[in-house]
């Protein structure tokens, strides 16, 4: 109870300060369509509108405040309007049609998850290398860093274009920008966890005289377990943005990206909020199963 | 200074060990030379930073020294340890956490290939030696620090190293608890006859324990005495009050102080 | 059947509704073609996936093309379906602006992306600076909607009538708020929409072959799309992947394609095709094309089709 | 195919040499610290260079290292343009509004429990919105210019900034705190004198994920409308005028800032945080 | 089994504490009652979890009693700490690494407001009765575990708080250290005539050091016996090989060992 109550207030909090910023926001073209349909409104013309300031416009056409909340294309959409095409597009909808969020949202899903497994191998992996190898971690370490400066969203049309001229299209393109964004994480908190044994541990397996390969299965693994998960669920949200970036390149596609993409091409910000929405839902989602399976493994370790 | 009564089991003989650090290179073992014999419990006792830990170390083959000769079980140190000749036991108790007491007795019985069938009787065993026979299945967090350290004298003794190597084992307990475990470890050693090198911070703890003790000094580390116990191998907790007891203690205190003030 | 990779140059929508019929009543399959037509988007270049091989053919505005053409990337235009530009800009009418020469110390949005040619080619022309300033027009990279007009961020913003300018309109905007300019009466109108495919692969007898009945399934397709716009819309409605168009929407705009495609039976025109250089040539201080392109046509292929 | 051998041949030999220097006498020195991953990115760049001609790989998929040098250098005017409008108005003031917005906001969160259990839950949610969501949105509100670009920042750097100020103020042990009662200290000499000091790595931390967020946020965000210069407003019509040679540059440029900016915050923290057990060695 | 010779400054009488946990809740004092006067020198042993450190704490002000009644100076504990009537010796020595040695020890100062000429006279002060004097300017990890001990000590006289609270403060030193700084602390406690509450683990240290051995038993935490001491307050070294410091440290261990069976 103590968990959700202050979690309800903020959330109300927001909402609140939503619907009250959403008249001044809305405000000028509301003005104007009104002005269309024959009201009268103060100042009686768009320049002068676009120069005055919100607050001032919504005192002086009080009148134009309910018509604010429903605006076909608002800058701002009201919290309900959000709600209902939700309400539409993820509930009425058959889950196969191509207007149902839940049928975009498998889509991406289907990326997201496909990607993260790839970038979540890549990055054990490179993680291991680096904790073995010292070249490895000298020469490495620095440039995945660097890595991490390019704007993935400028390169990966290309990417996906160069992945097309060798004959690989469909999920894998998005797949791989998704694992991408998602490997550096795995790769700092799996080099962190792997480097987590201290001396002591690290030379009681000596006194065994174990071998590296038993070292790594018997000690630097486990002991890795909590860094791992928490980089998986860092992981696994910048994997969803991957995949949704990847989207836009593919154009009006199919996915959540393309769903923000159309939205944006039509100017339906509604489309687009609802879609955002229904992004955080998913990754806030994954976060959680995550933290689900963290909870259940390390418990079953011990480490709880 | 040695007792070479017996061949020695370890056998030190001006060992030199610096480590070569960022700023200046520390001389953690200058001119060190003992014999330990098959069935001796040689304590080790001596300032902060005199090298206690780095000399066990060099023992077990952790470290490498930089000069003199070391040999263990008549080969060098590395060598024995790859024969497995040792059980460890680090101050801390160092148990892995995402392991119960079981499995951790296990690790190294798994590492060095013994059967199942084997493991699980071994565990069995010394579970009960350390009289934890019901606690195999918990977790080290679920014990007292007391019991946790018991756990890995167990580990130690699970698989059947000659020598046991413990480096302050029982620092971080209570003094009552302490005189326990120290009880517990000598009926132990009488009944296996194994070779003990043990390090501790406590006078009484080194002279209640020991057939002999290594007091060491530092800066650079060295050995400054070697005291051979005169107190028989049958030893009631209340040995510590009689006259001898009392007079080995004094003169481990007078070797300690002695390096001290001369650091 | 022979396979067809075509990369559109943007979302699927009924721009592209002669492809889509094609594919759709099966003319293509008539051909022995297997089509599959690759939607476009905001990043993708269409020349690009060209040259990496991951189409055939492409459709693409021939300012953009001749400039890839520039680039080294030897795009050849074997067909022109759309005759007339569509492309246009769109300004509020009481920003006061009438001509051309009153854009100065306004505000346009226009889209880059390889289709900024024109408009700069327009400005110079007609010789104001596109720096900002006094003189000179402070130019906005337009985003993919029309939302910079309406909340007035931008006094014109660039609109093609078949699309935007519907937009505008169904944002509840009369048409006698506005001012357009059709690049079309401008003069400066480039070729749009066209059928391109690498030089190298022309070469091969059997791809030429293979162009020649895709174009003449395309033409037929356009045709048909032209006739039956409401089918066509349909159908393009039935492609679109990501369930955002609209009915209306679709239906209006190919009412305004069909008006694009009528003059043409496919042929480029070599006349539209000098005019389309000149405009792009003449492009002031710093012109799209440096020199006077070679090759970049051909009528082999639609002679083919068309015979 | 002779160049694509040799591509191969050179990543052998200077992975070869890396491993020696990383495993010889010399390798805790600065010089071979720079020098190992120095020489594996001159490898990427050859071998890149190589198989680019070696493979004949068309100009417009993908340039050469040495073209892309190239166009850096003869643009340098229009980089230094783009860098200035991006980096320097976009990225960097929304970096400086978000992360301060981020820490202010951290120490109230902290004080009040209440906004603590109720706003990092929520603020987790919000941090999850992609930015391809959130660009066309913060384009609309704040205009094309550089505004909306520091406000797309402020947006992806104030929940890693704010979740790391929070779990920093929150690391000081009951010791530590303990000691500070027994003086009778108040709220705002225990924030001062325990919290803030405690928590620097920590915010240090935020402050470093929130660089290169920062870039990319930037840059992308030129994607959905921008004046006609700036980084990302570059790539993307460049990548129309398949004028590959510039996107390169720009990412290069991209890459070289990012760097830079992460690396000054690394200073910084170096010298803030000395204390802390992680850079003592 | 109090002492009420003069006015107690510390009176705890059938003190109760109760830590409401998440499975069940545990009673870590239960019916403590103690008077402490005016410059004793009271130690507090007992085996782990007996509570020793909870009423430390309670007497701090950091806790507060479940039951009964406590009072500093004669008020409640939690005015007497925001009347700064305390200096607080933790386990570890808790300095903050950000600061210098001098600045650690500024650190009360400045909270409680002294002016700057005042602080730097009495770090200055401080640091030489602890023998640090050199070592202002250090940072903590640049000193050995013993003087950081020494540099927490001097942090907590650096303002005169009439009450000295130390919660194991030599726990984690050598015999030999702790030696010398049991006689340092000796020697300021009878230059100073302060109030000292001592937890230790270590009997020799209690009965050296104390005018009154409280000694504690667990489940739930009470006193069982307090000890006044009869030796004088002048204490050399080798006072403990005396017959009567023998003589109380077997007392203490016995009032030990019976609390640890019938726990
Ligand atoms: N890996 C190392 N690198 C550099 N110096 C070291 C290293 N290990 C130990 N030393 C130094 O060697 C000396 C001896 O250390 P050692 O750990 O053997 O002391 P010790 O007697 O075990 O002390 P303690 O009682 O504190 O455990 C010390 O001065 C220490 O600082
Ligand atoms: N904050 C707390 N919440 C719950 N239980 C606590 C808390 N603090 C202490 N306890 C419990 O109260 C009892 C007394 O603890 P305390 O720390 O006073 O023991 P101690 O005598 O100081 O032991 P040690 O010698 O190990 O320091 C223990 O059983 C402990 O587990
Ligand atoms: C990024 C980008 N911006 C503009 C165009 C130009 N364009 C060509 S067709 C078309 C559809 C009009 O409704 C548009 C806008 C493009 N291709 N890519
Ligand atoms: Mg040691
Ligand atoms: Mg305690």
């Amino acid at each position: 109870m103590s968990k959700v109550l202050p979690v309800l207030a903020v959330v109300a909090s927001i909402f609140t300060l939503w619907y009250a910023a959403v008249p001044f926001m809305n405000v000028k073209e509301t003005l104007t369509g009104l002005e269309r349909a024959g009201t009268t409104v103060v100042p009686d013309n768009p320049i002068a509108r676009r120069d005055a300031s919100a607050v001032a416009l919504v005192l002086r056409n009080s009148f134009a405040i309910p018509a604010t909340y429903a605006q076909e294309r608002p800058r701002l959409p009201a919290p309900h309007q959000v709600a209902q095409d939700l309400w539409e597009t993820v509930v009425l909808k058959k889950v196969t049609s191509k207007r149902s969020l839940v049928y975009h949202g498998w889509i991406t899903l289907s990326a997201t998850l496909l990607g993260f497994t790839i970038g979540t191998g890549a990055g054990i992996l490179l993680a291991v290398g680096i904790v073995h190898s010292r070249a490895m971690d000298m020469s490495v370490m620095p440039w995945a860093i660097a890595s991490q400066t390019i704007p993935i969203l400028a390169i990966a049309p290309m990417i996906i274009v160069v992945l097309n001229s060798v004959g690989i299209q469909g999920v894998v393109p998005k797949a791989i920008i998704s694992a991408y964004l998602s490997f550096f994480p795995v790769v700092v908190g799996m080099v962190k966890g792997l480097r987590a044994p201290d001396a002591m541990q690290l030379d009681l397996l000596k006194t065994y005289n174990a071998s590296g390969s038993q070292g790594f299965w018997k000690l630097r693994l486990p002991a890795s377990m909590p860094y791992l998960f928490a980089s998986l669920k860092i992981g696994v949200a910048a994997a969803l943005v991957g995949a949704i970036v990847a989207e836009l390149p593919a154009g009006g596609a199919r996915g959540l990206g393309g769903r923000m993409l159309t939205g944006s091409y039509y100017g339906q910000m509604v489309q687009i909020w609802s879609a955002l929405v229904f992004a955080a839902v998913l990754a806030a989602s994954l976060v959680l199963l995550i933290g689900w399976l963290q909870n259940r493994t390390l418990k079953r370790m011990g480490l709880l | 200074m040695a007792s070479p009564v017996n061949t020695p089991v370890i056998s030190a003989k001006s060992l030199d060990l610096t480590f070569q650090t960022a700023d200046a290179p520390v001389q953690a073992l200058k001119d060190v030379s003992l014999d330990i014999a098959q069935g001796d419990f040689v304590s080790f006792i001596g300032p902060s930073g005199c090298g206690k830990t780095t000399f066990l170390r060099c023992i077990a083959g952790l470290e490498t020294p930089t000069g003199g000769t070391l040999t263990v079980n008549g080969m060098p140190p590395d060598e024995a340890r790859r024969a497995r000749a040792y059980g460890y036991v680090f101050q801390a108790a160092g148990l892995y956490p995402w392991r119960t007491i079981a499995g951790n007795i296990k690790l190294p019985l798994e590492i060095m290939g013994y059967s199942k069938a084997e493991q699980n009787d071994r565990v069995a065993r010394v579970l009960e030696l350390v009289e934890l026979s019901d606690f195999g299945a918990k977790y080290p967090w679920q014990l007292s620090g007391g019991m946790q350290q018991r756990a890995s004298i167990a580990r130690a003794l699970a698989f059947d190293a000659d020598i046991l190597l413990m480096d302050e084992p029982f620092g971080a307990l209570d003094e009552i608890v302490r005189d326990h475990l120290n009880e517990q470890l000598l009926a132990l050693w009488a009944r296996t006859n194994k070779t003990i090198g043990f390090v501790t911070h406590s006078i009484p703890e080194a002279v209640y324990l020991s057939t002999k003790i290594v007091v060491m000094s530092p800066r650079p580390g060295r050995i400054s005495d070697v005291i051979e116990s005169p107190l028989p191998k049958e030893r009631p907790l209340d040995i510590r009050d009689s006259p001898e007891f009392i007079e080995i203690a004094h003169r481990v205190r007078e070797g300690l102080r002695a390096g001290h003030s001369d650091a | 059947a022979d396979e067809v990779k075509l990369q559109l140059q943007w979302v699927t929508q009924a721009q592209f509704a002669g492809y889509y019929v094609a594919k759709d009543k099966g003319f293509y399959e008539e051909e022995d073609l297997d089509v599959t037509v690759l939607a476009g988007g905001p990043d993708i270049a269409p020349p690009q996936v060209l040259a990496g091989g991951g189409a055939d053919v492409m459709l693409n505005w021939m300012p953009s093309a001749l400039a890839a053409r520039e680039k080294g990337l030897p795009v050849v235009n074997i067909a022109q379906p759309f005759k007339t530009s569509g492309l246009m800009l769109t300004c509020w009418k009481d920003t006061g602006i009438t001509s051309p020469q009153d854009f100065k110390g306004k505000t346009i949005g226009v889209w880059f992306f390889g289709n900024e040619y024109p408009f700069l080619s327009w400005m110079s022309q007609e010789g104001i600076s596109t720096d900002g300033g006094e003189d000179g027009v402070t130019v906005l990279k337009q985003g993919f909607n029309v939302d910079p007009l309406l909340q007035r961020q931008a006094d014109c913003i660039s609109t093609m009538t078949y699309n935007e300018y519907g937009q505008v309109l169904d944002a509840g905007v009369s048409e006698d708020e506005l001012v357009t300019f059709k690049y079309e009466d401008q003069g400066v109108a480039t070729l749009e929409d066209g059928i391109y495919a690498l030089e190298e692969n022309l070469k091969d007898p059997a791809f030429k072959d293979k162009m020649v009945r895709f174009v003449r399934a395309s033409m037929k397709g356009w045709k048909y799309a032209e006739e039956n716009p409401d089918e066509a819309a349909e159908i393009v409605l039935e492609n679109d992947e990501s369930g955002a168009q609209t009915e209306s929407h679709q239906k209006r705009m190919m009412t305004e394609i069909a008006k694009l495609t009528a003059g043409s039976n496919g042929a480029l025109d070599e006349a539209d095709y000098n005019r389309t250089v000149a405009t792009l040539l003449g492009g002031g201080s710093d012109p799209v094309i440096s020199k006077e392109p070679v090759g970049a046509w051909t009528s082999e292929i639609t002679d083919a089709a068309l015979k | 195919m002779i160049l694509v051998l040799s591509a191969l041949i050179i990543w052998i030999a200077m992975w070869g040499l890396n491993t020696r220097l990383a495993n010889g006498p010399h390798a805790e020195t600065r010089f071979i610290r720079l020098l190992v991953p120095a020489i594996f990115g001159l490898t990427i760049l050859v071998a890149w260079e190589l198989l680019v001609r070696g493979l004949a790989v068309p100009l417009v998929i993908l340039p050469a290292p040495s073209h892309v040098m190239a166009t850096f250098f003869s643009e340098l005017p229009t980089l230094w343009l783009d860098f200035k409008q991006t980096f320097l108005k976009g990225a960097l003031s929304g970096y400086v509004i978000g992360c301060g917005a981020a820490f202010l906001a951290a120490i109230l969160v902290d004080r009040y429990d209440f906004l603590r259990r109720g706003l990092l839950p929520v603020g987790n949610f919000v941090a999850a919105l992609p930015i391809v969501g959130t660009a066309p949105i913060l384009v609309m509100w704040f205009g094309f210019d550089w505004q909306s670009k520091a406000a797309v920042v402020v947006v992806m750097v104030f929940f890693p900034m704010l979740v790391n100020t929070v779990a920093g103020l929150q690391e000081t042990t009951v010791m530590q705190r303990d000691l500070m009662r027994t003086y009778g200290a108040g709220y705002w000499a225990t924030l001062t004198k325990l919290r803030l000091p405690a928590a620097m790595p920590f915010i240090f931390n935020g402050l470093k994920i929130s660089t290169t967020l920062a870039l990319i946020g930037a840059i992308v965000a030129e994607f959905f409308g921008s004046p006609t210069m700036g980084m990302g407003f570059r790539i993307s019509t460049s990548v129309g005028q398949l004028a590959l040679d510039m996107v390169w540059a720009e990412i290069v440029v991209a890459a070289l800032a990012g760097s830079a900016f992460y690396g000054v915050v690394a200073l910084a923290e170096a010298s803030t945080t000395f204390w802390h057990p992680s850079h003592r060695k």
